[in-house]
């Protein structure tokens, strides 16, 4: 049997008379490589949202690891291991790609308070940074600010900030948007290897990738879940044919 | 051996380290900056009493600064903690001590005690709010510092502060000779800590929320908590102005906890630039000079000048001088820095052929 | 108590049309101009000057007092403020404080410092009463302009695709461009119906709040109060704030006399506390 | 030989402006009929803005005294400044002649400090004495919320009690206050005889127009006010509502007098027919008063110098005699109740009744 | 026929930078045109050159026979150009309605047409921008241009974040367009094999240079340029 890391049940969330989130009830168990696929509007980011603490729900809770967290703010899921990308690039503008990693690995280091120690001296935190650029494919831009990379760098650079928080459950809302079909393979090849412990729940409208990433698919139609099951089952459901993939299932 | 990717890697990671290691040295300039305002002791006596001023406003504006360069609150009530630690220092001289010192901690206290519960009123809302807020909060305070006159003096000031000579050796003397050297003091030190802070890890988590306080927070940074943090630390460095303007001047008046005196701080570190901690010292150096030799020209119109000067400068380009000195510093230092080819080199190597 | 009720809505009304200029630029434009003040000192010189030294009726000189900012603010939007749209809040408060000194220096330098003095025409003055309740001429009249023109203003910025279009170039200057808006025709006359306003606002207030050349610095705050309390997205907000701190400020300086200077702030820091983006805002 | 340097701390910009505005013109008047030689010796002015804000006044005189070693220091357009200078004047031995500034107890703060404008008390404690004899006996008070307005709320409550009237209500406004309508509801629905009204100039316009617009005038309630209220400079501009006002005040433009005439007509020709009030007037005694000390002193300009030779110096000023005293190092002089009328198709304020020689009741 | 845009050696770019470099194409009525390119080439700036957001180094724009070339972007749209761009610039404060109702001029692309082409925006009508999921917004954002109803549209990365099905429809509607009503288009895409299907000419872009022109068909199957300029099919 394989342990459940994140759940959530009875997931609601409403905006005025909209039910973006309607009842969920979904596991995500450990190590899984999950994806979420739907129709546009169908409530992923919102389900993501709620997953992280950015819109709290209307009812219903959330658990990570057996421990209720529904009530936990944002950066306390993200220290317990429950980390996010976004579906639209959320950078620092400011800060160059080597400044904007070194301070996620040391706040996950729980060096976040250290106020008087300067941020680049934790031991190993160089080649940890170095390790990720060349992952992302980000060594030759390590030193521009954030806000000048183009969109493709910025994109990496959002996974690469998610992946440098080391973490559990990784949310990844459209992570191959922007990329070129050429780097989607290596990005998605970069988040498949990571640890087989980290379970990942993938959002992605690209159904190339998510056959080939996901051993799991939950189709999310109109808030509700709408199926669920193996590529395979999914790939051949004729309602989720009808309601979502087209012709793609045989791209 | 090494494969091609461990090469590239450890490469990069060599790069890497030679941009972690620019952050925080002292460059020429900063170093050249120093040497002026130290020489200045020296070779401009007359001068003294305008720069201790400037030295006070400049510490000042490294208090909005670090709220608003690092963090990215906007803020229009720093007078709140900068009157609150100048009547604390006053007060203390005139009931329990005299010593300098002392009432420098006093109001740092002072100010970081004001600052922290405001702080809370700051964490939800945008720039306007934040700006109404803390003109609201520094509004009342200072109608209280009116009612209050028993204790404060109310709008005729507060009488009776006598400060002890600095170590009990140095008079603060109607010229200012000892106000400006020990303001100046006091300002390194505090500008030196802002430079510490601004390199730990504490500063950066800053700079990403001032930059995306949605993704900050997504990669763990405690955001509310880091603010209040910070906006108490930069209460505790008003309050320290409050306390030299106090000690330097041996007299208060309501006007510390003015909105015009929140708006002038905001305006010289406007002026000078946001975000490298020399801002408020730059913006409050040439905002003074600049006032001051107007208003001897023209005692009467003074404020028109100001004002053209004020918009030319913003249409021209308010970073203008930022970059010069940028580039001086880039010009004056460059020997000493071959991180910048080094990253070069391996920008080309790590291209895929 | 009830005439009390009435002064209290009378400020909030000078309050009102004094600020829906600023809740123009600021609260639709984006734009934080604290030069505001400056526009409706331009209106209250342009009224005092007409009808006290050539006897220009009063009415007539409210719409040219409006038209003279207005054509004042659509030149200095064309020359300077055209500039400052993709600049940060930082240099719009730098800029527009030293038009602010500029204006105050100006009007010193042309006018003097001394306060002037509206002479109102006599229909105006005085009072009257209706069921026990006295009411000012002049109060009265304030009302009703400000009352129809906040309904005028509501109607045309939510309702009109004008209105829309000012929305969409205020979220996105480039984009909006990119999809055919004027922005820059847009941009320039709702910046002079601003002034405008600011100015029609200091002719009307010029009366009760007095005039000289720190008319602008004087009362930045309170315009700034108005629009954060009010919020930022429609013009129904800055009403009912303006009335709700018209009316706070007279019933307490009524009962509370010496609370009289603290009422302001802390009903604008109790509203943003609890509604960051005031009164009335759209989702965030 | 050296010139005697003054300098001349005043707001030109900011609050109090308007007092700057005429100490500047009653500057330029004086000059022009008095020359720059006083005591034998050339004297300068060094004229200073400190935009009404203490702590600039402050730096300002330091820099004065340090820089360009000023030895008179005088000007200073209301309380506050005068205060932060003090512990200045006293440290380095500089007088400090006020030439605005009325709050009765800053004479304590610098005994290098000399007055040539009033006091508060001086004038409140006149009008106090002044409104029961006539009629007037139950009061509301409305004063601004400094100060000032503080000191003259005390006074007049003082006096006004021990000559058998009351005050039944103290209002204070706030300095910054746009709409006084509260406090005039307030005020009239306590149903007193009589206000005692004391608001900086200015403000005083709208106070009686919103006095007049609220029918209060014709309610029977007079307004007795601080000279302030009626300031000269704007009198004319206040138009109707004025008139009738009856205040306490040191000086009016229309004293009868060949002193004031001639102060009236050189401050006129020098200003652009600019109309002088009782801060031109206590700008131009303290020019007078520093000339003629100069003149006993032979020039001689020492602090402790200068000032014994002030002390009890008798000026035939353009308000009537006045004089320094000696103990207190304050004005003495006439207190006039005046009514505002329209004399020549201009409004002044013509005075009725005088107090001849007053002190400063609070330093008494 | 005569060309609707032409483009005679097109220099552009941000600032003092050029990336830009000399390009020059043209495009008949009724033409729709596939670009494709790596990250960073210059796609985007290219698109957004043609509407007029860059800063111009050299060269000239045509269209339709009037001169672009100098022309501020709103006068660029009244000549006939529909924008979607990149990152797909949803007025936020604007409802879904607002947001198409503002900028529509007459024409055959009405709202009524495009709810009918994106059944998704009648149901969220009411819901302002920023209140929208990442594919509503991008079919706001191409109803947005249609109904400027412009001679050419210039859709930069029109499918992106589309459910599967909506790309096929969209698609189709993009083809039928310009197939049936003469509008043409300039589309920038990263699906190469899924753009070529609906287009006539392919152009594949190259540090700021046009390296690849042809048609469509022919570059679907040149297997080795797609592989050598765009990296896929190569594995
Ligand atoms: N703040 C809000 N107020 C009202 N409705 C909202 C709000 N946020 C999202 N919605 C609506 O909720 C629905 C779900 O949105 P969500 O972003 O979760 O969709 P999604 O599945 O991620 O779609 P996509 O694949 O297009 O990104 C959408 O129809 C959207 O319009
Ligand atoms: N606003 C800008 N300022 C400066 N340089 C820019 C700007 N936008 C893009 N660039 C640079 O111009 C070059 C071309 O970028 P562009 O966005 O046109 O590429 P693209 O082909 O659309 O890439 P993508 O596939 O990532 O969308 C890049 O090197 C980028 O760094
Ligand atoms: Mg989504
Ligand atoms: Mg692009």
């Amino acid at each position: 049997m394989t342990a459940v890391t994140l759940e959530t049940r009875n997931l609601t969330k409403t905006f005025g008379a909209l039910m973006a989130t309607t009842d969920v009830s979904f596991r995500l168990e450990k190590g899984a490589r999950h994806a979420l696929i739907g129709p546009n509007g169908a409530g992923k980011t919102t389900f993501i949202n709620l997953l992280t603490g950015v819109l709290k729900p209307s009812d219903g809770s959330v658990m990570l690891e057996g421990k209720d967290i529904t009530a936990l703010r944002r950066e306390g899921r993200v220290q317990r291991g429950l980390v996010r990308t976004f579906q639209i690039n959320q950078l620092f503008a400011g800060l160059n790609v080597v400044e904007s990693l070194a301070l996620v690995i040391n706040e996950r280091e729980g060096q976040g308070w250290r106020w008087l120690k300067p941020a680049f001296d934790a031991p190993g935190i160089d080649d940890e940074i170095a390790g990720l650029l060349s992952d992302f494919g980000l060594d030759s831009v390590f030193d521009q600010p954030c806000s000048a990379l183009p969109y493709g760098k910025q994109r990496l650079l959002e996974i690469a900030l998610a992946v440098a928080c080391r973490p559990k459950v990784l949310l990844l809302d459209e992570p191959a948007a922007g990329v070129p079909e050429a780097d989607r393979k290596e990005v998605m090849s970069r988040l498949a290897a990571l640890p087989a412990d980290v379970s990942i729940l993938l959002i992605e409208h690209d159904m190339d990738l998510v056959f080939n990433f996901a051993n799991r698919i939950s189709v999310l139609v109109a808030g509700a879940l709408f199926a669920e099951g193996s590529v395979e089952e999914i790939s051949k459901d004729q309602r989720v044919k009808q309601v979502y993939l087209g012709g793609a299932a045989h791209a | 051996m090494m494969s091609v990717r461990e090469k590239r890697q450890s490469a990069t990671a060599e790069a890497v380290r030679s941009v972690m290691k620019r952050h925080g040295r002292w460059s020429r300039l900063e170093i050249g900056f120093w040497l002026i305002a130290v020489a200045a002791w020296f070779l401009l006596p007359g001068e003294h009493l305008i720069l201790t001023e400037i030295v006070i406003f400049a510490i000042l504006a490294l208090s909005i600064d670090l709220v608003l360069g690092y963090a990215g609150i906007v803020t229009l009530g720093q007078a709140a903690m900068y009157g609150v630690g100048a009547y604390a220092s006053g007060l203390l001289s005139i009931h329990v001590t005299g010593e300098p010192l002392t009432g420098l901690l006093v109001a740092a206290l002072a100010g970081a005690l004001i600052a922290f519960p405001t702080s809370f009123l700051l964490l939800r809302g945008a720039d306007l709010t934040r700006l109404m807020v803390t003109l609201g909060v520094a509004a009342v305070l200072h109608e209280i510092a009116n009612q209050a006159s028993w204790l404060t003096g109310g709008a005729d000031g507060l009488q009776g502060i006598a400060i002890d000579p600095l170590f009990g050796t140095f008079e603060f003397d109607i010229y200012g000779h000892t106000g400006y050297a020990y303001s100046l003091v006091v300002l390194f030190i505090l500008l030196l800590l802002a430079r510490f802070v601004t390199a730990s890890p504490f500063g950066y988590s800053l700079k990403a929320i001032r930059d995306n306080p949605l993704r900050a927070s997504a990669v763990g940074i405690p955001v509310k908590a880091r603010l209040v943090a910070v906006y108490t630390l930069s209460g505790a460095y008003a309050g320290i102005a409050g306390a030299l303007f106090t000690q330097t001047q041996q007299f208060i008046s309501l006007d510390v906890l003015s909105f015009q005196k929140s708006a002038d701080g905001l305006m010289v570190l406007v002026i000078g630039g946001t975000g490298y901690l020399y801002g408020g010292l730059v913006g409050a150096l040439a905002y003074e000079l600049i006032q001051d030799a107007l208003s001897s020209v023209t005692p009467q119109y003074w404020q028109f000048w100001l004002g053209a000067l004020l918009i030319a400068f913003v249409i021209t380009g308010r970073d203008r001088p930022r970059q010069l000195i940028n580039s001086i510093s880039a010009r004056i230092s460059r020997p000493r820095q071959p991180g910048r080819l080094d990253a070069v080199t391996v920008a080309d190597k790590g291209k895929p052929t | 108590m009830l005439t009390l009720l009435f002064d209290g809505l009378a400020y909030g009304m000078l309050l009102f049309v004094l600020s829906c200029g600023l809740a123009v630029t600021l609260g639709l434009m984006n734009f934080i101009n604290l030069a505001h003040g400056a526009f409706a000192m331009a209106g209250g010189y342009v009224t005092v000057l007409m009808t006290n030294r050539w006897g220009v009726p009063f009415l007539l000189t409210l719409p040219i007092a409006f038209m003279v900012t207005a054509i004042a603010g659509g030149l200095l939007e064309k020359a300077l403020y055209c500039r400052l749209y993709d600049k940060t809040h930082l240099d719009q408060v730098l800029f527009s404080i030293g038009l602010v000194f500029i204006a105050v220096a100006g009007v010193d330098y042309l006018m003097g410092s001394q306060q002037q003095i509206l002479n109102l025409p006599d229909f105006l003055r005085g009072r009257f009463t209706v069921g026990g309740i006295g009411i000012g001429v002049y109060r009265a009249f304030l009302v009703v302009v400000c009352g129809l023109l906040a309904i005028a203003l509501q109607l045309i910025l939510a309702h009109t695709r004008f209105g829309s279009r000012l929305r969409a170039s205020v979220d996105d200057r480039r984009v909006a461009r990119g999809v055919g808006i004027r922005v820059n025709v847009i941009f320039a006359v709702t910046f002079a119906i601003g002034s405008g306003l600011a100015g029609l606002g200091g002719a009307l207030g010029a009366e009760i709040l007095g005039l000289d050349p720190t008319f602008p610095l004087k009362f930045m705050v309170y315009f700034l109060i108005v629009v954060s309390v009010g919020g930022t997205s429609s013009m129904t907000g800055p009403l009912v704030a303006s009335i709700l701190l018209g009316v706070a400020d007279v019933l307490g300086k009524y009962y509370v006399p010496s609370l009289g200077g603290f009422i302001i702030y802390i009903v604008l820091v109790a509203v943003l506390v609890l509604r960051p983006h005031g009164l009335f805002s759209r989702a965030a | 030989e050296d010139p005697v340097k003054v300098g001349v701390v005043i707001p030109l910009t900011g609050g109090f402006q308007s007092n700057g505005r005429q100490i500047n013109a009653a500057l330029k008047a004086f000059v022009a009929t008095h020359g720059e030689k006083a005591g034998g010796k050339q004297v300068q002015f060094l004229v200073k803005d400190d935009g009404s804000v203490p702590d600039n006044a402050l730096r300002i005189s330091q820099e004065l005294v340090t820089n360009d070693k000023v030895s008179i220091l005088t000007g200073f357009g209301n309380t506050p400044t005068a205060l932060s200078v003090a512990q200045l004047s006293k440290r380095a031995k500089i007088p400090q002649v006020i030439m605005v500034a009325a709050t009765s107890s800053i004479m304590k703060a610098s005994p290098y400090m000399l007055r040539t404008s009033w006091t508060i008390p001086q004038v409140a404690s006149a009008i106090g004495k002044w409104a029961p004899e006539n009629g007037a006996k139950k009061f509301v008070s409305v004063v601004s919320d400094y100060g000032p307005g503080k000191d003259a709320e005390e006074w007049f409550a003082k006096t006004i009690e021990a000559n058998g009237g009351t005050v039944i209500s103290k209002l204070k406004v706030p300095l910054a206050n746009p709409d006084f309508a509260p406090f005039l509801q307030r005020a009239a629905d306590e149903k007193p005889e009589a206000l005692f009204v004391f608001v900086p100039t200015g403000a005083g316009a709208a106070f009686m127009k919103q006095f007049v617009e609220r029918g209060l005038d014709k309610s029977g309630i007079k307004v007795i006010a601080m000279a302030d209220v009626t300031d000269d400079d704007l009198l004319n501009s206040m138009g109707d509502p004025a008139i009738g006002v009856i205040t306490g005040g040191p000086y009016s433009t229309n004293h009868d007098s060949p002193e004031n005439k001639a102060f009236v007509e050189a401050f006129k020709k020098n200003n652009d027919g600019m109309r002088p009030n009782m801060v031109a007037a206590a700008a131009w005694d303290a020019l007078d008063l520093i000339y003629k000390t100069l003149d006993k002193t032979k020039g001689e300009a020492d602090g402790d110098t200068f000032v014994e030779a002030a002390k009890g110096m008798q000026i035939a000023s353009p308000r009537g005699p006045i004089s320094i005293d000696p103990d207190t190092r304050d004005i003495v002089q006439d207190i006039y109740m005046r009514k505002v009328e329209r004399v020549g198709g201009e409004l002044y304020n013509t005075e009725f009744k005088t107090y001849t020689a007053v002190k400063d009741p609070a330093a008494q | 026929m005569p060309d609707l845009l032409k483009i005679d050696a097109l220099s552009a770019g941000y600032g003092k930078a050029t990336v830009l470099h000399a390009v020059s194409m043209a495009i008949e009525p009724g033409q729709a045109v596939a670009l494709l390119g790596r990250n960073g080439v210059g796609k985007t700036t290219l698109l957004n050159t043609l509407i007029g957001l860059t800063r111009h180094h050299g060269g000239t724009i045509d269209l339709d026979g009037a001169d672009l070339t100098r022309m501020a972007p709103e006068r660029r749209v009244e000549a006939g150009i529909g924008w979607v761009p990149q990152e797909r610039g949803i007025f936020r404060s604007l409802t879904v309605e607002e947001n198409i109702t503002a900028v529509a001029r007459p024409g055959k692309w009405t709202l009524a047409a495009m709810y009918q082409l994106f059944p998704r925006l009648q149901e969220r009508r009411g819901n302002f921008g920023n209140q929208l999921s990442g594919g509503e917004q991008q079919m706001l954002s191409i109803a947005r241009a249609l109904v400027l109803n412009p001679k050419i549209l210039l859709l930069d990365e029109p499918t992106e974040g589309l459910a599967p099905i909506i790309v096929e429809e969209l698609l189709a509607a993009i083809r039928r367009i310009v197939r049936d009503e003469g509008m043409s288009a300039i589309i920038v895409e990263q699906h190469a094999q899924q753009i070529l299907a609906i287009t006539d000419q392919a152009i594949i872009l190259d540090r700021g240079a046009i390296a690849y022109s042809g048609q469509s068909q022919a570059l679907a199957e040149d297997r080795q340029t797609l592989s050598r300029f765009l990296g896929v099919g190569a594995s």
